[in-house]
């Protein structure tokens, strides 16, 4: 049987003989996103797994500060903090298996980091060195997406080939709420389907696609409510529960992997700072719901549950914090140097071969770049 | 005697007036893109304009480009003149099939019935530093694409003029905001704004002898600096504005490689398959027999556009436009 | 209050605090295509507007048999038949106000003829002799679309226009099955529930794409579930039965004018000739199937609820089949006169004033015009 | 002694017959698009492959070309070789950003670790008598987007061997195949199909010393016939046919240019903004010396395409090209 073959999807008899079809009801998300922290369903969750999504999380926080604080010392370009949003991040990066692939968005640096691309390799893009600074193959991230939701068919095509290959590897796609307003969300979504790839979506709905609130982006009960159009089970979680991120993503990975075929997973969460260094935005929220986004901060739910149920103390928390400030110290003293620039790379990876054209242009550089040499001697 | 009370603008701030008293001046202009309402504007070029006249002139749409396109040529058939922001150059891609399919056609397709008075503003180019897809010049993809007028300024009152008269057009206008001359500032009177000038005439900002310098957008600044540099060398060269790609402006172009006899263009696209292409086999066409050396051209490099930290080595400067100056074959004159 | 003011979207709380939304049950469609013949709702349809309706499909069928003749005549360059289909393109047509629109897409020649379109100018696109035959203001129909669901946006963009002016026109868009899976019928959806347009998506679900079955282009329990993720109510209607048709699109209509916003209709029909004159369709399809379909004729199954209820006798299905005939007769007519054509009109209407390059090339075709027409002369 | 069986084919049968040596051969390949699997296309060039190599090998997709290409991209980086069809070369528009931000640039974007061995087939031109939307000549715009290769067959050899040439590349590749040539015929041996021609050399099709026609395409029937009928006005015209518009041939045009002194470029795609500036511009770059004449083009009109009864109008015939010869300045020479 072909993977073309094993769909289960519908063709409608004529009206008069009407078939019975794919069930909608248990592709509708919950009508409350899903939450374990604070609920019962926290004395079931693994306190290893707890424990690390905690550590996980302070580390991912502080990535987040020292980022933007490197943008305020010229250090990078612009940083899209995932601030408020480390659950999500650090869940997809867990989620996953060795052999899986991530597919993140511009702002899921951290997700790349918490899988292992090299904290400084994932900044490339933002520092301006290069467009993406890490091998995708060596842990199996695909470049940071600039473009909006262009990565969602990329890894639905990941995906689908693995399968056709006989691979029993998940891709997990990231996207912002915005993102699913583009064109390439619904095509993606719809291949995923059709084709039973082994895909998980996750969209964080932030609230915001820079000043534009969500209520401006869509009309939808929820964007989980997405997945039913598609044919695919759409899941609703509170995207500030870390353990309830982990779960549901697990699931649907597993689903996945089992050859149930795509779920699309809209974790509730808030962007807690200005969509980039570079925005204001005073512009367009008021400071009341930014508080009312700190008093259910992802770190603090976690911290609060490990503690309440004894499972972390203050020691381990000045560890967890030890950790995140040497690895920040590391961050900031490797991007206090200087990347090494070669301007000839301009032409190194255009194509397999530079063209007789871009040889000749390599020339051009190389003579200029020999005569900025000379002067810069002479002077 | 009236004194004229001349005061400082940025281009951005002369795009933002031509789009304020376009707003006044017809009910029927709507602005619309990703944060163009409540933010202003990633650049801020529509700053306090949904604040003025409402969110429903100046509207934040959902984030998809086809569909801000597509529903603005809905909207232009129903007797409106919507003037669509695009956030960034590679973010009008999405967009491309309603550009190329029916912003261009809609007119030719019905026989002249149903126009389309469409402003699509693009800031486009680099030298801001910008992340890939926040960078690259793409107005060749517009150039190439019959029905459409592909329009750039270069200074602050044509950033006024121009957009003014792309709003008019009733003709669909791709408008090619140049990012990194949003900044540049001009002197002009706020209360008598420069006359709107009308698209499709190139302007000389430079006169000279020795040879042209054709160019338009980003580049204009940089090759007044290189003709002020060329002095030195004992160059006296001219510098063509074109500030409408299409339709193009042959008469003042091929009158100025006339008198100066040889011509270098430049611009920041990609040289292969770029405008400079189009632009120099034309002047070779009307003025073969005035030409002492080839047209050259000086472009961007062959390549996807550099990170931040490269873009510098592949804009045209100075030097390259000079040392393309050079290569004009001056012997041959002797 | 501004339209941007009236949207119903939302805007969700912090989980903790998490929001009662959009209530999404009343979205769904039925589990079943709506039916009015051949069901008790019959009896309340009104019998004039049944033999109305039947009026026109006679019409249509006919003016799709006679445009498939014209194609193996030559007179046509290809035609797109929408037999099996009538009940919806003659609905559509119906179901709208003299005031609103209609966007067809490159199938639904019918639809803009039954609202009045010239039925030689429809066919202009088709003939060759240019993109469009008509005056797209006089009857309000958009120019056919040959690029899939790029009108629906058009549609929206059209509507919202409208309302923005005051005017209480609802657009009516039609789209394929296929023409689904396209960005731009996401991202049109999605933009008029946002802006509560006046809009009603129609999707003929004809079961195929040229040779692709719906099985291979949507894995969703039906296409009108895909409303729901946009916040829109989404129907389900036996697109054989004109009747149900008519009425789920009038209902759909009036709920936009009130301003209700936009619906998504799907109407399960099929295609009984093949994509076109130039397709073979026994590549992709068995006779079995378009047998159970003609089982199921539109213009047969309106027929006999309207015989059978004795609202219509032999001598007026004479009369009917007599009008179709002489519609046929006159279309053959006019259809097998050369259509007038200037070759300067490729520069007329590219841009309100040709430009200088046009002029040029104006010229230069004068030029080769007037040399072909001298060695026509001298021959 | 061994007698070759030649045999005719069509273009179209050249092409499948590729596509299937290239399934056959390397199990990494797979076909996808709308129609090509159960249908065979809407041309038929992907007739049997489903049957031979199953759907997964041979894929009808979703109707929607963005998908198409994007989740080909996937694939690729998975270490498949995904062959898109693209039905016409309008409807690749919607693919535009995918190829434009993604297929083009991955190889660059991350140092050459993630190439995208991607060949998008888009059958192009007219002189079919296609309605709106199924004739447009877009190889400016793929010319216009470093990253890409873009490649057209005019012969039925060149069509087998540069497919095949294209699925093997490493990089991408858009393969534009001249939809009014798919039943060109020629006689090949189907048991020895000719030799995989590396993409990026040019080719004489017919030697002369008057003038070069430099084309590619659909129009290298029309430019050698118009070579022919060029006899008879005492013109001896050499045409080469460009086969790769990226890489360019420079060597092979210029040489012939060098030796003929004269040049027209002849394409169906719009003048303005199209190959031919580039084409004309830098022949003149590197040959200017040896001109007797501008380059001169003979193109499709500014206009969007034509309705089929008017395309004939709008297509460089062999009279328009004639013309053009006529206009190169022969009274110099004497
Ligand atoms: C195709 C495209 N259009 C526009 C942009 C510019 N842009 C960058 S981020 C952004 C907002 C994204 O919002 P969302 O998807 O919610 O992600 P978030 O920023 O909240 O993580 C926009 C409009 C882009 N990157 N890509
Ligand atoms: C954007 C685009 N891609 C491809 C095509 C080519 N094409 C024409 S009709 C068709 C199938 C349409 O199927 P559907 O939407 O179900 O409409 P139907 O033909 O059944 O009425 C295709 C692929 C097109 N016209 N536009
Ligand atoms: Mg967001
Ligand atoms: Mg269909």
């Amino acid at each position: 049987m072909t993977v073309m073959e094993q769909r289960g999807a519908y063709r409608p008899s004529p009206p008069p003989a009407w078939q019975p079809r794919t069930d909608p009801a248990p592709l509708l998300p919950d009508a409350e996103p899903y939450r374990v922290l604070g609920t019962e369903a926290a004395a079931k969750a693994d306190p290893e797994l707890l424990r690390r999504l905690y550590g996980q999380l302070v580390l991912g926080r502080r990535y987040n500060t020292q980022a933007t604080a490197l943008t305020k010392q010229g250090r990078l370009a612009v940083y899209p903090s995932s601030t408020g949003q480390e659950a999500c991040e650090v869940a997809a990066a867990l989620a996953l298996e060795d052999r899986d692939w991530l597919f993140p968005s511009y702002r899921d640096t951290l997700a790349a980091v918490a899988r292992g691309v090299d904290p400084v390799q994932a900044l490339t893009l933002l520092r301006g060195d290069w467009h993406t600074g890490y091998d995708p193959y060596e842990h199996r991230v695909a470049p940071l997406s600039t473009p909006l939701a262009t990565q969602l068919p990329h890894a639905v095509g990941l995906a689908h080939a693995a399968r056709l290959k006989g691979d029993d590897v998940v891709a997990l796609a990231m996207v912002g709420d915005g993102g699913t307003s583009e064109g390439d969300f619904h095509e993606a979504l719809n291949f995923a389907a059709v084709w039973q790839a082994p895909v998980v979506f996750l969209v964080q709905n932030n609230g915001f696609a820079i000043s534009v609130p969500l209520a401006k982006q869509t009309a939808a009960p929820s964007l989980a409510h997405k997945a039913v159009g598609y044919g695919m089970p759409g899941r609703l979680v509170d995207g500030n529960d870390a353990a309830a991120v982990h779960e549901v993503l697990t699931d649907a990975v597993r689903h996945a992997r089992a050859g149930g075929g795509p779920t699309l997973i809209e974790a509730v969460t808030y962007r807690i700072d200005a969509h980039t260094n570079a925005d204001d935005a005073t512009r367009y929220r008021g400071d009341a719901e930014v508080e009312t986004w700190r008093a259910h901060d992802p770190v603090r739910l976690l911290e609060r549950e490990l503690t309440g149920r004894g499972l972390l103390d203050e020691d381990a928390v000045a560890a967890v914090r030890e950790d995140a400030e040497a690895m920040a110290a590391r961050l900031r003293e490797r991007m206090n140097q200087d990347p090494a620039l070669d301007p000839m790379d301009l032409f190194a990876h255009v194509y397999a071969e530079p063209t007789g054209q871009l040889r000749e242009q390599q020339e051009l550089l190389r003579a200029e770049l020999a005569a900025e040499a000379e002067e810069g001697a002479a002077r | 005697m009236t004194t004229v009370a001349l005061k400082p603008a940025t281009m951005a701030q002369a795009l933002t007036r031509a789009l304020r008293d376009a707003l006044a001046a017809d009910p029927s202009v709507h602005v619309m893109g990703e944060d163009v309402g409540t933010l202003g504007g990633v650049f801020r070029v529509t700053d306090g304009l949904a604040k003025e006249f409402g969110e429903d002139r100046c509207t934040d749409t959902p984030l998809a480009e086809a569909g801000i396109l597509g529903t603005a040529v809905g909207m232009a058939m129903y007797g409106l003149r919507p003037v669509v922001e695009m956030q960034f150059d590679a973010f009008a891609y999405p967009a491309f099939e309603q550009l190329a399919s029916h912003v261009a056609k809609m007119r030719n397709r019905t026989r002249g019935k149903m126009p389309l008075p469409i402003t699509v503003r693009i800031p486009y180019g680099g030298g801001i530093g910008g992340v890939e897809h926040h960078s690259d010049s793409s107005e060749a993809y517009y150039m190439a694409t019959p029905g459409l007028h592909v329009v750039t300024p270069a200074t602050v009152a044509d950033a006024y003029g121009l957009l003014r008269a792309a709003i008019a057009s009733d003709d669909p206008v791709v408008f090619l905001e140049p990012k990194r001359l949003y900044w540049s500032k001009d002197s002009w009177n706020p209360d008598d704004p420069p006359a709107v000038e009308p698209i499709g005439r190139a302007v000389v900002r430079r006169t000279g002898r020795s040879a042209t310098l054709i160019t338009y957008g980003p580049s204009v600044p940089v090759c007044l600096e290189a003709a002020e540099a060329a002095r030195a060398e004992g160059w006296d060269l001219e510098v063509v504005d074109l500030r409408s790609l299409v339709p193009f402006d042959d008469e003042t172009v091929c009158a100025s490689v006339r008198r100066t006899g040889r011509a270098v263009v430049v611009h920041e696209s990609n040289g292969f398959g770029g405008p400079g292409g189009e632009i120099a086999a034309r002047i070779t066409e009307r003025c073969f027999h005035h030409l002492e050396a080839p047209v050259l051209r000086v472009a961007g490099f062959d390549v996807p556009y550099p990170p931040p930290m490269l873009e510098r080595h592949h804009l045209p400067g100075v030097d390259r436009i000079l040392d393309a100056v050079a290569r004009l074959q001056w012997e041959a004159e002797s």
